[in-house]
């Protein structure tokens, strides 16, 4: 047990004791409220810099909780972890910002805030966890959390919407409990190890090994929207802008393919899951769902539900990129991890201002916006260029190393995946761009009314700015320590004892 | 074990049956509660033939009189609601026809429809099935056992009593009892708690009943305190007393007489406790010089026991009676409009 | 004395009906920490027989107390105590004269049984609790209420006359009424058996394992909210108490066949109570149904009989009072608040009481043994132990009863969400009967973080030891 | 000394007819009827094959039985209450299904 045993509890407290206490704040106290998740959010920012450094120092950081005989509550700051953390953290700071702007005066603030907390706490639970017991634990907590957050309109529609994402998770939550169950009968462990802890059944429980394996990872793929998992996630796209953007860059779905890394990595170890040939077939799913998601996206008016089919799409990038089984494509993997979250979480907060400023909801009415939101536009642009895998930005970096890596583990076919979804994303995002840029405006759009002839308000138009501004310098400065490249090559190096 | 006695045992056990059979099938309400009065002092028989006068004499007070006074005022109830459906209290719903009402009496015993038929053969053979289980579960029982009869003999002499049964139920297992006076004192909670019933209907005594409740009443008085006092000794005991006092008040309630208002409050309520109250105050007082719940010390064991049975006898009798006049006497609120002039208590 | 203390208290509501709130909140003061005395002994010195009167069995009768009993007592404290303020504050004072004495008796009832090692004591303990019981559910009126609480009492009578039947069957195989003597003197033969049958039978109908569940759902529905509370929380674990009590000490020797079937009716309780709650228009209606797919998971441990199985039921037992009582308190907040309890139009009430809505919705984790909760404890327990003993088929049966109890659960809260502008005037809910519900809720929570403590009071003296032992030694021979 | 099996058969056979009678009959009074009649059934088995105990008197079963008939008593009387309260609020001494909707 380390000296900083209470750190990763501070890490979960720091957004956790402000949501509780947001809750009980009547509605009008807007002040406290913003008081409140602005120094929750700052404070965790802290605390991860300070993890960061430590953990590259060769710290351990580890919180134990007797939760049940032989079974403890464990979070636990590893390389891993730190990589979710980061992304989740960062963005939390920059969407609270966002959000606050684009709720302003809508009703059950506090609610909405008080969840939205919630729901982050539960995310870092999930990146800390240490044991299997404690991912299923947040994991299901941030189903619990997430709900509120998608049927906060209170319209039919996010009720329905709110249905059918509970049914799946409800259902993906029970598949991962049975499988964690089971797995806890065989091996009386649940803790993540480097490499796995199961080998010890290998020749003997095979079989059931194999299932549960598909138990987990079925648990798991219906947040990370895996074909055919993934409907509930462009229905939820009901709910309020931030949601969508936290929701789907961050927390939902990466959440799931993180999981997924976990149990291949930590639960199974690679060697095991190659041994028991799980890899190839959950490549496939990967791959069906890349091009799926992004055929689909082709055909979506709404603007909202085409990046939602995006995501679906590139989510499994990470997926894809860890069941290659190579050390290079995990690294294309993992930083597709944070890349791809840095880039999604641009489009959305882009098309949040559309919507909030302009009232634009469809692809089909973006014509000429970029004249009247340039900087809006330009954000998104960036976003969309990285999607599509443009270098220098973020997202050529993820899909290169995840080329490469296919080609080295001898995976050939990966490469025409990738080519056909980065074919694809082009064909969906540039149009989009060639409608804003370059199309006249069907009718004259409402004059802005904010300072300097500013296109919108600074809490909207700043986070996208920004999280544009990373995902470029993501891109260029791929190579420089402590960049998420960089981790990953680190977390790989200790998966495969480079 | 002679012939005779063999021939008495089964016919009594066929009678039974039969009764019981009679009880439950009789198209007609009254008439099944009388056949069920019947039945209980033919259990009172059995009883004295097995050897438990205790028993019998607790069956024929409560099991026979009382609840066969409760199940009759019940029905006279019942009726007088079916009867008199315009006139009782036009605030309380009074959805059934008089006809229907009157039919509902009548013949409702027999409202088992032809469809159920099936259903009918199938539970017979059911239960049929259960009994012939349960007999050879009875039959398969050693024909001689003790039980605890030695326990009980051997410790008689320190219990202060000498009448093992009451020995049993106030000493050995007197916890039991004490839960008991607490089922006895929730039922008529329960009943109180219902709101208020339809008044029963209000028959004049008749010279008869009125003569007779003068001249029985101070003998069922007697009665029930020897019964008390033999309690110790031989067959008796506060149950068994409590109810003969309780057929003093029921006698006393037909004949129309009501306690005056002022014995309703809490006087009323102060005797329907007092039982469960001396009761509760000896099994702690009994802790007091480092002893058991209830340990009652062989030396004052008798005194202690009798001191309980006369609470409690009291409590038994006015808890009876006041189960068999239903509702909870408008006490506090309102004098009720009583008809009987004599306001002795008992 | 746990069980004293609450006639005391009984004697003097009906005494001075005047000052029964005061009085009434006192006792049950009282109780609580005289049940958290006992913990504190127990913690001492292990497990307690206690002879009342002096005699000991066979001739006497003995009081018991294990963590078994430990605990119920304690939830019964906790929820009991929860119970009464809410009460004080939900009826009005010519209700509260009557239920104060009634509900005080009921507790009486609660602390004897679960303390008494005597099998007819154990009757006498069962009679007072089910007649209490039915006293208040027609303490709410009305015929719905009445009528469900005639067929209650009727149940209840019958449960308790095939308990004594078997009862005295037992008593005269062995001469003794004591749990812990005939334990020892227990051989298999058909009297044994025919006992155990009557018995089970007589306690599964009032615990209202299906498909002798028919009596619980009107009976919980139409109660007044801290009666339903009481009735789903306590009143039905008591019969269970002592079914697990004869099945884990008195009938150690039959485990195999008559166990899957309690464990078969178990998983068709689950459900089926499951599908009826999902069907249900009225709120309270759907809580009840809740109840009984409930009460099916703790007949599951019953095949499986493994040290963790039984530990699970219990776990589950507990937070499923704690959770179903804030559940019925909160519909009752609910009820009254609106007028009704029709499902699709609780939006209108929901939004105006976040705090009742909070302790559903908590509650509702719980039920549905999501983490962080006592109910994810007992389910995981339940779950983990149906796997070491590869018998999956139960696993998957509680799996899929979590996905119902989450789609019934859902349905209310969804509801919560709608917007809805508030058109009709609705009677006042004190703050009082809110946060009652929301601290049960809570607790409900709480249980899920103290499982190791909690799982430490169950070993004293081994209640659930007995079984697996019997089990193991059944599985050498 | 064998009509304790005599009467523990007869008390078996009582108690039998009971269930049929509670399950069979609609009316709560009959039903009412048909419980206490089980009660006798059990009682007289409980105190029958205590007979077995002779010459000796086993007086424990004798004080259960006096326990029991109390207990039975009671709860006629809160069954008999109930049901004239039913009677009143619906109009009918018979238990109607609830319709579950």
């Amino acid at each position: 047990m380390s000296e900083y045993f209470e750190l990763p509890l501070l890490i979960l407290a720091s957004s956790m004791i402000p949501g509780l206490i947001i809750f009980m704040l009547p509605e009008e106290a807007v002040r406290t409220r913003i008081a409140l998740n602005m120094s929750g959010a700052l404070i965790k920012v802290m605390l991860v810099g300070f993890v960061i450094w430590g953990v590259s120092n060769g710290q351990q950081y580890e919180t134990r909780l007797p939760f049940l005989p032989g079974l403890d509550l464990v979070l636990k700051a590893d390389a891993l972890s730190i990589l979710f953390i980061t992304l989740s953290t960062v963005l939390w700071l920059v969407t609270t910002v966002y959000a606050i702007g684009y709720l302003e005066n809508s009703p059950h603030r506090s609610r909405f805030f008080g969840f939205f907390s919630l729901c982050v706490t539960a995310t870092v639970g999930i990146a800390l966890a240490g044991n299997l017991i404690t991912f299923v634990l947040f994991y299901e907590l941030l189903t619990l959390t997430t709900y509120p957050l998608i049927v906060h309109r209170g319209t039919e529609e996010a009720r329905q919407a709110g249905r059918t994402y509970l049914i799946h998770t409800m259902f993906g939550g029970a598949l991962l409990l049975l499988g964690t169950v089971w797995l806890y009968s065989l091996t009386g462990t649940l803790e993540f190890t480097q490499r796995g802890f199961v080998s010890g059944l290998l020749p003997d429980h095979d079989n059931s090994l194999i299932i549960i394996f598909v138990l987990l990872i079925a648990g798991l793929g219906v947040k990370a929207a895996l074909v055919p998992l993934h409907s509930w996630l462009p229905r939820a796209m009901v709910a309020p802008a931030p949601v969508s953007a936290l929701l789907h860059a961050v927390a939902v779905v990466k959440a799931g393919a993180f999981g997924i890394v976990r149990v291949i990595y930590d639960v199974y170890g690679i060697e095991v899951a190659s041994t028991l040939g799980v890899t190839l077939p959950l490549a496939i799913v990967a791959a069906i769902t890349v091009i799926y998601g992004s055929v689909r996206a082709l055909f979506q008016d709404d603007l909202k539900r085409r990046l939602a089919f995006s995501t679906i799409s590139q989510v499994s990038y990470i997926t894809l990129g860890i069941a290659v089984a190579g050390p290079i494509a995990t690294i294309g993997g993992l930083v597709h991890l944070v890349h791809q979250g840095m880039m999604k979480i641009t489009l959305f907060f882009c098309a949040g201002n559309l919507a909030e400023t302009l009232g634009i909801h469809k692809v089909s009415e973006m014509d000429g916006v970029g004249r009247r939101m340039p900087l809006t536009m330009a954000a998104f642009t960036l976003g969309a260029f990285g999607m599509m895998g443009a270098p220098p930005l973020a997202g050529f970096v993820s899909k290169w190393y995840l080329g490469l890596g296919a080609l080295d583990a001898g995976q050939d076919w990966v490469i025409f995946i990738l080519a056909g979804s980065s074919l694809l994303n082009a064909m969906y995002f540039l149009p989009i761009l060639h409608r804003a840029w370059f199309r006249e405006p069907m009718h004259e759009w409402p004059a802005t009314h904010y300072l300097w002839r500013r296109e919108t308000a600074w809490a909207l138009l700043l986070p996208p700015l920004f999280t544009a501004f990373l995902s470029l310098l993501l891109g260029l400065l791929a190579s420089l320590p402590y960049s998420p490249l960089e981790w990953a090559r680190f977390i790989t190096s200790l998966q495969y004892a480079l | 074990m002679t012939l005779l006695q063999w021939a008495f045992d089964g016919l009594l056990g066929i009678t039974l049956i039969w009764l019981a059979w009679r009880t439950l099938a009789s198209a007609d309400l009254f008439k099944a509660i009388v056949l069920f009065i019947a039945f209980g002092l033919l259990m009172s028989l059995a009883w004295v033939r097995l050897n438990a006068p205790d028993i019998a004499l607790a069956e024929a007070a409560i099991g026979a009189g009382l609840t066969g006074a409760l199940l009759l005022v019940a029905l006279a109830r019942l009726n007088v609601v079916a009867a008199q459906t315009g006139d009782i209290e036009s605030n309380t719903k009074q959805i059934s026809a008089p006809e229907d009402s009157a039919r509902t009496t009548a013949v409702v015993g027999q409202g088992v429809s032809n469809k159920h038929n099936l259903f009918q053969y199938f539970l017979v053979l059911m239960l049929s099935a259960v009994a012939a289980g349960l007999a050879y579960a009875v039959l398969s029982l050693p024909s001689e056992a003790p039980g605890l009869s030695r326990d009980v003999a051997e410790n008689l002499n320190v219990s202060g009593v000498s009448n093992p049964v009451t020995a049993v139920l106030l000493n050995f297992r007197g916890y039991d009892t004490l839960l008991e006076m607490a089922v006895l004192l929730l039922a008529l909670l329960g009943v109180w708690s219902l709101n208020r019933l339809p008044e029963q209907y209000e028959s004049s005594p008749g010279l008869v009943l009125d003569m007779l409740s003068r001249l029985l009443v101070p003998l069922l008085l007697l009665v029930a305190g020897y019964l008390l006092w033999v309690g110790s000794r031989a067959p008796g005991g506060a149950f068994q007393a409590g109810s003969v006092l309780a057929a003093a008040g029921v006698l006393l309630l037909l004949a129309g007489w009501r306690p005056a208002a002022r014995f309703l409050g809490w006087p009323l309520r102060f005797a329907l406790i007092i039982g469960l109250a001396v009761f509760v105050s000896v099994a702690l007082l009994m802790m007091l010089p480092g002893g058991q719940l209830l340990q009652l010390p062989p030396a004052f064991a008798g005194a202690l026991i009798l001191l309980i049975e006369t609470a409690a006898t009291l409590s038994i009798g006015v808890t009876l009676a006041a189960l068999f006049y239903g509702s909870r006497p408008r006490s506090e609120q309102i004098p009720p409009h009583h008809t009987g002039s004599g306001g002795e208590n008992e | 004395m746990l069980i004293v203390l609450p006639l005391i208290g009984t004697l003097l509501c009906f005494l001075l009906p005047r000052q029964v709130k005061a009085l009434g909140l006192m006792t049950a003061l009282a109780i609580a920490a005289s049940a958290v005395a006992l913990l504190w002994q127990l913690l001492q010195q292990g497990a307690m027989r206690y002879s009342v009167g002096g005699w000991g069995a066979p001739l006497g009768i003995d009081l018991y107390a294990d963590g078994l009993s430990l605990l119920m007592l304690l939830i019964t404290a906790t929820v009991g105590l929860a119970i009464s303020i809410y009460a004080n504050a939900a009826f009005k004072l010519d209700k509260l004269v009557h239920f104060w004495p009634l509900w005080l008796l009921l507790w009486t009832a609660l602390n004897a049984l679960f303390l008494s090692a005597d099998l007819f004591n154990l009757y006498v303990s069962l009679e007072l609790l089910g007649l209490s019981a039915v006293a208040l559910v027609a303490l709410a009126g009305g015929s719905a209420a009445l009528g469900a609480a005639m067929r209650y009492l009727l149940v209840s009578l019958l449960g308790s006359m095939l308990y004594l039947l078997g009862l005295a069957l037992l008593y005269h195989s062995f001469a003794s009424v004591d749990i812990a003597i005939l334990a020892q003197r227990m051989e298999s033969t058909p009297a044994v058996w025919a006992a155990m049958a009557l018995m089970t039978v007589g306690l599964l109908l009032k615990t209202a394992l299906f498909p002798l569940h028919f009596w619980l759902p009107p009976a919980h529905a139409n109660a007044p909210a801290a009666v339903s509370a009481l009735l789903s929380a306590l009143v039905v674990k008591g019969s269970f108490y002592i079914l697990l009590r004869l099945w884990l000490e008195v009938f150690p020797l039959s485990h195999a066949a008559p166990g899957q079937l309690l464990g078969l009716l178990g998983a068709a309780a689950i459900l089926w109570g499951g599908v009826q709650a999902l069907r249900q228009t009225r709120l309270k209606m759907l809580i009840a149904y809740s109840t009984v797919s409930q009460l099916g998971y703790l007949f599951i441990a019953f095949p499986l009989a493994t040290t963790m199985a039984w530990k699970g039921a219990m776990y589950l037992l507990l937070s499923h009072a704690l959770a179903k009582s804030a559940m019925f308190l909160a519909a009752g907040n609910l009820l009254l608040f609106g007028g009704h309890d029709r499902i699709t139009q609780l939006d209108r009430v929901a939004q105006r009481l976040p705090l009742t809505l909070a302790a559903f919705a908590l509650a509702g984790v719980s039920i549905i043994g999501l983490p962080i909760s006592g109910g994810f404890i007992g389910k995981w327990l339940l779950l983990t132990a149906a796997m070491q003993s590869g018998e999956w088929g139960w696993a998957v049966v509680m799996i899929l009863g979590s996905l119902l109890a989450a789609a019934y659960i859902f349905k209310v809260i969804g509801y919560a969400f709608t917007q809805a502008e508030v058109t009709h005037e609705a009677c006042e809910v004190s703050k009082t009967m809110g946060a009652t519900a929301f601290v049960l809720a809570l607790a409900a929570i709480v249980l899920g973080l103290i499982a190791p403590w909690l799982l430490a009071l169950m070993d004293i003296a081994e209640p659930f030891a007995m079984s697996s032992a019997a089990l193991n030694a059944g599985a050498a021979a | 000394m064998n009509n304790a099996y005599l009467y523990a058969l007869t008390g078996i056979v009582l108690f039998t007819l009971g269930l049929y009678a509670l399950i069979i009959y609609s009316h709560l009074l009959r039903k009412i009827l048909a419980i206490n009649i089980m009660a006798s059934g059990v009682f007289l088995q409980l105190v029958a094959l205590s007979t077995r105990a002779r010459p000796l008197l086993d007086a424990v079963p004798h004080a259960m039985v006096i326990t029991g008939i109390v207990v039975a008593v009671s709860a006629t009387a809160l069954a008999l209450a109930l049901m004239l309260r039913l009677r009143d609020a619906s109009g009918s001494a018979e238990l109607i299904e609830e319709s579950t909707e």
